[in-house]
């Protein structure tokens, strides 16, 4: 019984991610009909911009001690981070430990900004575009983006510990007198997806701003002849997809270390949530991903994988298979998108 | 001639006289020379750019006239290598069994992935066709190499062992592909002057495979079959109310691309007797999207001109390192050498893909019809340059 | 008179290669005076350096690319001659090799077969390439060393790691120097019985492919004959990045020792999701619950950061060894780049001088000459202390180091500290082994 | 006789009666066109004669054979074709592409691998697509791309396009929706002429009274999804309840 609760929370888990990549994705779709390749790479920015933050806060003076030596023998160059020397060796330690959440600060403008220069730069010239044109050019930039990422950082992971206060066990069994302990950041990942999720649906639902993409998404033509400027919301909302996969990047690092090629990863897996979800429809993109990933966990079991060797593998593409022969437009899709 | 109009005839000769003479005209560059990194010429990559030529002509046929965009052909590509290594495992070296089955095995794959996949149009197809081709991708690398049922040898490839049966193996025969009894390997080396070129068998082979199917696309492109499929793309809803049932013509086209994808495998394993699992990933099937785009969709040489400047891409850029970059600009001052080489630096070697990426948008961007558009558009730029220079010059005299 | 010269000279040379090649179509090479593939007729000789340079193991090639860079200059007599002065074998002369300069040619192995051969294809029809070296999978130097076998060219294998490589898919022209999933677990289990006692059930989380499988089985006998039990072993796919769903199930299994069979990225993830999961705290049965690595490397260890701390696996070898080869590269290496280097740079290091002595003391760059000369080949003074290249298999013996993560560590290097240096004889076996059988290293090919 | 038979066909879309209880007969060789106002279901019931919907109950009977549960490939082979509100065209392809498409599906049927021999060789189709084109007066625009064409093009090259299968039924939708008044006529006309001429029944769907008017020879009206009346031009122009439901305003 725990085993499978603890999996259930597994598959939650993963799902936030899919859930996060997969919500932006299908935004851009939905309000810019475009195929956006280039998704994951902004999940993996984000996770970089985690990773950066920790360097700049590690950013640090070396001073030489001579009792101690280097591999090659000479006086050890000891470092000394800026913000300790600043702030002292307590709140500047703390400062460096919740590196990682204040990296949502500092992700934030940085995404929104790369979304806009992305969507205004490059993006709004494939409107009109075959999706192939699409795919190709967000496919390059991807490529582009990631090689970039790794000139400066490396192609090996980069740990980027949660502070020490996140980073232990929870009992999360003790109120129903079951011990299920879990990852605390893992937790905290799972409220926060949940939490951007509710405030994007939130916004698209309660502010004139959202109504106005939410009708655009259903109709761009006849909102256009309302006079309204649909194109700068849609700009908008490009720099929120964007800060969305980059916040779900950011906080990803902890669980498992951030690399170069993260977002590739992620890109193939997000599209198919997106297609199963339903092409433009968020709720779907949203149930879509907690789906996959609790399935996935699920698959991942021993008792799965003796059953039916290598479900574990392509659990994912068999339900998008099942799901897409058997509805037509994916789980809450709409008629017509993206169906030529 | 061969049933041909005239332009396409002539394509077809410009094709063949070049896919000949490629051992020449890829090596440019004298062996000793600093340019010489750029010479493509050798047997390796002028099989690449022929049978990945194949691939992505088959590729077209299927995008490039009916519009559906497969995600998964590269399952394909890695069904006809397979294929074609267990015909050498099981009967011998001769590459003949190999590419024949390779090609029927593909054809049936693609027969039942087309037939599901097909139900659906628009992106549902490219995710059904990228689902199976990642199921096949995963299965082949784990679960269908175990010990007690090895059919694809995992992470390593499939290869040939001393202990395969190999029944109709002679000890005359060559310890590698041939057909009967030529080495594909075999080479000969040519060198005139201070040139060196490399006319190699698998070469060969696989070039005359190449117009063949080059050949076959043509007369496709031009029968009614790809009327009927152009009518696809064009406009489902009056193929459907002028009689005409869209499903058997897409999925005709589509087993015909991956009878295509299956010959290129199969020529794969032919000029090198190894298929590894990853010729089936998804970044593999992406690649033949790419060079079928990028060379310029629905056109007939595009893919093939997409594919060689991939693989040219991947094979020449790749090499390029510090060391090289540092030779070509020795004759440059100290300080403005390293600056040079600085700023090269991460666009080759192992900055390959990041050169790649860049290219791909700037030829998005600027060549929406791909590198034929391009060249198009250079065609028509020399002719107006000629046909500005004609009347001045007709003019003069009378003046 | 420059100019008649050249084309009475291209008159000569095509017609003669034209006879040959119809009469008998050769492999690789064409004029059929040529002993061997790729016969180094001027002032300098090509070797391939094939390393992925692209993909997850990007910053492991690019070390492997510095080692051999500072091998080539220390084998044509740059820098402080780095292992040269240390080692046993002194035919070296910081000459190049045989009096020819050393010119290398690099590609990527992307980590795939396919792409890895072709690189190496590459550096061999193209650049004439002598010798390939290099890579940091199984899958790839297995690959790339069956291509070299048919081609007839050396193959000195660089990471390499599962029982494959000169088990059954050994080759008669290629070599690892580089120590396997067998000696991993050989090296290990008796420092696993000093620490953890012989009560210990263990839980193998394995990649899912041959490396995973061969290290696994190997690690899973060398425990169980020590009177661990093994609970359960689960597979994990390779592109597995989240692995929660597979650590979960250790947690209630009664295991109170988690071995992860993985390496790269996977180990990297693997090892932080355990820690997540609390399990280095974990105490099961009254004890306290481990992790082990068995194959550990340095890089990989950075990745992991923390969580490799007090967390025991092996390795080829490390740069805080204190035998003067180590000293002596680690300082070339280290003066040179600015860091010391990895095993990944060691071992490919190490093995382009062994190609290097090979061919000196064979006196020919001929394939089946340098085969002979490393057949059976002791040396010493390359870091891992007196080493056999056993004919049988091409596989290297020597010590192997039992590490273990550092509490401490006083630089971003100084991660791992050794706690055991397990003597060659005790990680030796047979040729015949079970888990290397079934392969034939056949006979030498030089190409002629 | 009748060509087309629709009998009690009856269709739902979840709470709303499309059509209820609709019957319809198609005489052999006239112009029948259907009016009525803006949702009478008279693209509904279409829809159900092409295949494109599937009634909830009731019969369509075209020349004794019923057409339900057929994909609308095959009720075209059967001889019913199909012109669309907004011309639906291949607007990639040249205009004589166009033309040639149909001529390939009334020989060769649903579907044929005719993969090798070229286009070019098939003189016979050839033929027929550059007569039918001759007929429609646009032979000069052959090598143009369809979706380069007028509107009124688009609508002549749809028409021929369905005529040069030589079709027993033609179904036209709101044929000169959109159209300027010049185009409208010249649409008349060139329907006129082709129900003069060929041996074809038409039925049209139509908004415009003008066009009704000038093309039909029987008018069924559509209100609310149930047939208010079906007779001859002149009794429905003078029909009180058609008035009433549908005309009123308008006349």
């Amino acid at each position: 019984m725990d085993a499978f609760l603890l999996q259930i929370l597994n598959g939650l888990d993963k799902g936030s991610a899919y859930a996060l990549i997969a919500l932006g994705l299908t935004l851009i779709f939905g309000t810019l009909g475009v195929v956006n390749f280039a998704h994951g790479a902004l999940f993996m920015i984000g996770a970089f911009c985690a990773v950066t933050l920790q360097r700049l806060l590690n950013l640090s003076f070396e001073t030489i001690d001579p009792s101690q030596k280097d591999f090659l023998g000479n006086p050890l160059k000891v470092k000394t981070p800026y913000i300790e020397s600043w702030f002292g060796p307590d709140l500047g330690g703390a400062i460096i430990d919740w590196s990682v959440p204040l990296a949502i600060l500092f992700a934030i403008p940085i995404m929104i900004a790369i979304g806009f220069v992305m969507e205004r730069g490059l993006i709004k010239h494939f409107y009109k575009r075959p999706h192939a044109d699409q795919i190709l050019v967000t496919f390059g930039l991807a490529i582009v983006l990631q090689e970039v990422v790794k000139y400066f950082y490396g192609a090996n992971p980069i740990q980027t510990p949660a502070p020490d206060a996140l980073n232990g066990i929870a009992n999360l069994g003790a109120i129903i007198g079951m011990d299920i302990v879990y990852p605390v950041w893992r937790i905290v990942y799972f409220c926060f997806s949940v939490l951007i999720i509710a405030a994007i649906f939130a916004f698209l639902q309660f502010t004139t701003f959202g109504m106005v993409v939410r009708a655009g998404m259903a109709d761009r033509e006849t909102v256009g002849l309302l006079g309204i400027n649909i194109d700068r919301r849609f700009t908008i909302m490009f720099g929120i997809a964007a800060a969305v996969a980059g916040l779900a990047g950011v906080m990803y690092t902890p669980i498992n270390p951030p690399n170069y090629h993260m977002g590739m990863d992620f890109l193939v897996l997000s599209f198919v949530v997106v297609v199963v979800g339903g092409m433009g429809s968020l709720p779907g993109a949203v149930l879509a991903g907690f789906l996959l990933g609790v399935l996935e966990s699920f698959a991942s079991t021993t008792w799965a994988t003796t059953t039916l060797p290598g479900i574990n593998q392509i659990i994912i593409y068999v339900v998008a298979i099942v799901v897409l022969l058997t509805r037509p437009r994916g789980l809450m899709g709409l008629k017509g998108v993206m169906e030529d | 001639m061969f049933g041909l109009n005239t332009k396409d005839t002539k394509s077809l000769f410009i094709v063949a006289f070049l896919v000949v003479v490629a051992p020449f005209i890829l090596n440019p560059f004298p062996a000793a020379s600093a340019m010489a990194q750029f010479n493509a010429g050798y047997p390796d990559l002028m099989q690449k750019f022929v049978i990945f030529g194949i691939f992505a002509i088959g590729f077209n046929i299927l995008f490039g006239l009916t519009g559906y965009l497969s995600f998964g052909h590269a399952a394909f590509l890695g069904i006809g290598s397979y294929s074609c290594v267990w015909m050498f495992k099981l009967l011998g070296y001769n590459v003949i069994p190999g590419i024949v089955l390779s090609v029927i095995i593909s054809g049936i794959f693609a027969l039942a992935i087309g037939f599901v996949s097909l139900r659906r149009s628009g992106i549902y197809f490219s995710i059904l066709t990228l689902a199976f081709a990642q199921m096949s991708f995963a299965l082949a690398y784990s679960v269908l190499s175990n010990p007690k049922f090895n059919l694809t040898n995992g992470e390593t490839g499939l290869q040939v062992y001393a202990n395969d049966p190999q029944w109709f193996h002679r000890d005359s025969l060559p310890d590698l592909p041939h057909l009967f009894g030529l080495s594909m390997r075999a080479t000969h080396k040519l060198e005139i002057g201070a040139w060196e070129f490399q006319l190699n068998a698998g070469y060969y082979l696989c070039a005359l495979m190449m117009l063949v199917c080059f050949y076959l696309a043509i007369r496709i492109f031009r029968s009614p079959f790809g009327l009927m499929l152009r009518a696809v793309k064009s406009n489902q809803q009056r193929m459907n109310y002028t009689g005409l049932n869209t499903r058997p013509y897409t999925l005709a086209a589509f087993v015909i691309s991956g009878m295509y994808a299956g010959l290129a495998g199969g020529l794969l394993s032919a000029v090198d007797p190894l298929a590894g699992a990853e010729r089936m990933q998804w970044t593999a099937s992406g690649e033949v999207v790419l060079m079928t785009i990028l060379g310029g969709a629905g056109t007939l040489i595009g893919p093939v001109l997409g594919a060689g400047f991939i693989k040219y891409f991947e094979n020449i850029f790749s090499k390029i390192n510090d060391h090289v970059l540092h030779s070509w600009f020795a004759f440059l001052p100290d300080g403005l050498e390293d600056f040079v080489v600085f700023l090269i630096h991460p666009f080759i070697g192992k900055g390959w893909h990041l050169t790649l990426g860049i290219l791909f948008m700037l030829v998005v961007i600027f060549l929406p019809g791909g590198l034929v558009e391009g060249g198009q558009r250079l065609g028509k730029w020399l002719h107006r340059r000629k046909a500005k220079d004609t009347p001045s010059a007709k003019t003069e005299p009378a003046e | 008179m420059s100019k008649s010269e050249v084309s009475r000279r291209r008159v000569l040379k095509s017609g003669a290669a034209g006879t040959a090649g119809l009469a008998l179509p050769t492999i690789f090479t064409a004029s059929s005076a040529a002993a061997f593939t790729n016969e180094p007729t001027g002032g300098t000789v090509t070797l391939g350096f094939n390393v992925p340079q692209t993909g997850p193991y990007a910053d492991e090639g690019a070390d492997e690319l510095r080692a051999y860079q500072l091998a080539v200059e220390h084998l044509n007599g740059g820098g402080d001659g780095g292992m040269l002065n240390t080692f046993s074998s002194k035919v070296l002369q910081g000459n190049g090799i045989l009096g020819k300069k050393i010119e290398f040619v690099t590609g990527d192995t992307q980590t795939k077969s396919d792409a890895a051969r072709a690189s190496a294809k590459s550096m061999i029809e193209k650049d004439g390439a002598v010798m390939i070296t290099g890579g940091s999978s199984s899958g790839v130097a297995i690959a790339v060393q069956g291509l070299c076998q048919e081609a007839g060219v050396i193959f000195m294998a660089g990471l390499t790691h599962s029982n494959d490589t000169t088990g059954k898919d050994k080759k008669a022209n290629g070599f690892r120097h580089f120590f396997n999933g067998y000696m991993s677990g050989a090296a290990l289990a008796p420092v696993l019985k000093n620490l953890y006692g012989t009560d210990r059930t263990a839980y193998h989380l394995t990649a899912d492919y041959t490396w995973g499988w061969t290290q696994e089985e190997s690690i899973a006998a060398a425990t169980e004959s020590l009177g661990w039990q093994t609970t359960n072993k689960v597979r994990t796919p390779l592109a597995a990045t989240d692995f929660s769903s597979y650590i979960a199930p250790v947690l209630n299994s009664g295991a109170d020792v988690l071995v992860l069979n993985h390496y790269g990225g996977n180990m990297v993830n693997s090892l932080t999701n355990a820690v997540q999961f609390g399990l280095r705290d974990k105490v099961v049965n009254g004890k306290n619950f481990e992790i082990v690595v068995p194959l550990y490397s340095r890089l990989m260890a950075k990745g992991a950061g923390a969580n490799v701390k007090g967390i025991h696996g092996s390795t080829n070898w490390h740069w805080t060894l204190q035998d003067e080869g180590s000293k002596a590269f680690v300082r070339s290496f280290g003066t040179k780049y600015g860091f010391p280097p990895s095993q990944a740079a060691h071992t490919v290091y190490c093995q382009t001088l062994l190609y290097a002595d090979a061919v000196a003391r064979a006196g020919s760059f001929n394939p089946c000459a340098v085969v002979e000369a490393l057949e059976g080949y002791e040396f010493d003074g390359l870091g891992n202390g007196p080493t056999l290249y056993r004919a049988e298999d091409h596989q290297c013996f020597k010590d192997v180091l039992v590490v273990r993560g550092k509490e401490n560590p006083t630089s971003e290097f100084d991660l791992l500290e050794v706690v055991e240096v397990t003597p060659a004889a005790q990680v030796s076996y047979a040729p015949d082994h079970p888990m290397f059988a079934g392969g034939d290293l056949g006979a030498c090919n030089s190409g002629a | 006789m009748s060509i087309l038979e629709v009998k009690n066909v009856g269709k739902r879309f979840g709470g709303l009666q499309a059509l209820s209880k609709v019957n319809l007969s198609v005489k052999e060789n006239t112009v029948h066109a259907i009016i009525g106002p803006n949702g009478a279901g008279k693209s509904t019931l279409l829809n159900c004669l092409v295949g494109k919907l599937m009634p909830d109950s009731g019969s369509v009977m075209f020349d004794g054979q019923s057409v339900l549960g057929r994909a609308p490939y095959e009720i075209n082979q059967m001889g019913i074709s199909r012109v669309f509100q907004t011309p639906e065209i291949f607007g990639d392809l040249t205009v004589l592409e166009n033309m040639m498409i149909p001529c390939f599906a009334k020989r060769d049927g649903a579907f044929t691998l005719n993969a090798l021999p070229g286009v070019q060789k098939q003189k016979d189709i050839l033929q027929k697509a550059e007569q039918m084109l001759e007929e429609m007066r646009m032979s000069d625009k052959r090598h143009m791309h369809a979706a380069a064409l007028s509107r009124g093009d688009k609508r002549r090259l749809e028409i021929g396009m369905c005529l040069s299968q030589d079709p027993r039924l033609l179904l036209l939708d709101e044929p000169t929706a959109g159209m300027a008044r010049a185009d409208t006529n010249n649409t008349i006309d060139l329907l006129k002429e082709i129900s003069d001429q060929r041996d074809i029944t038409i039925a049209i769907i139509e908004h415009d009274m003008h066009v009704v008017f000038s093309l039909a020879n029987r008018i069924t009206v559509l209100a609310q999804g149930t047939p208010l009346v079906e007779d001859d031009p002149e009794n429905i122009r003078g029909n009180p309840k058609v008035r009433e439901a549908y005309l009123g305003e308008t006349a």
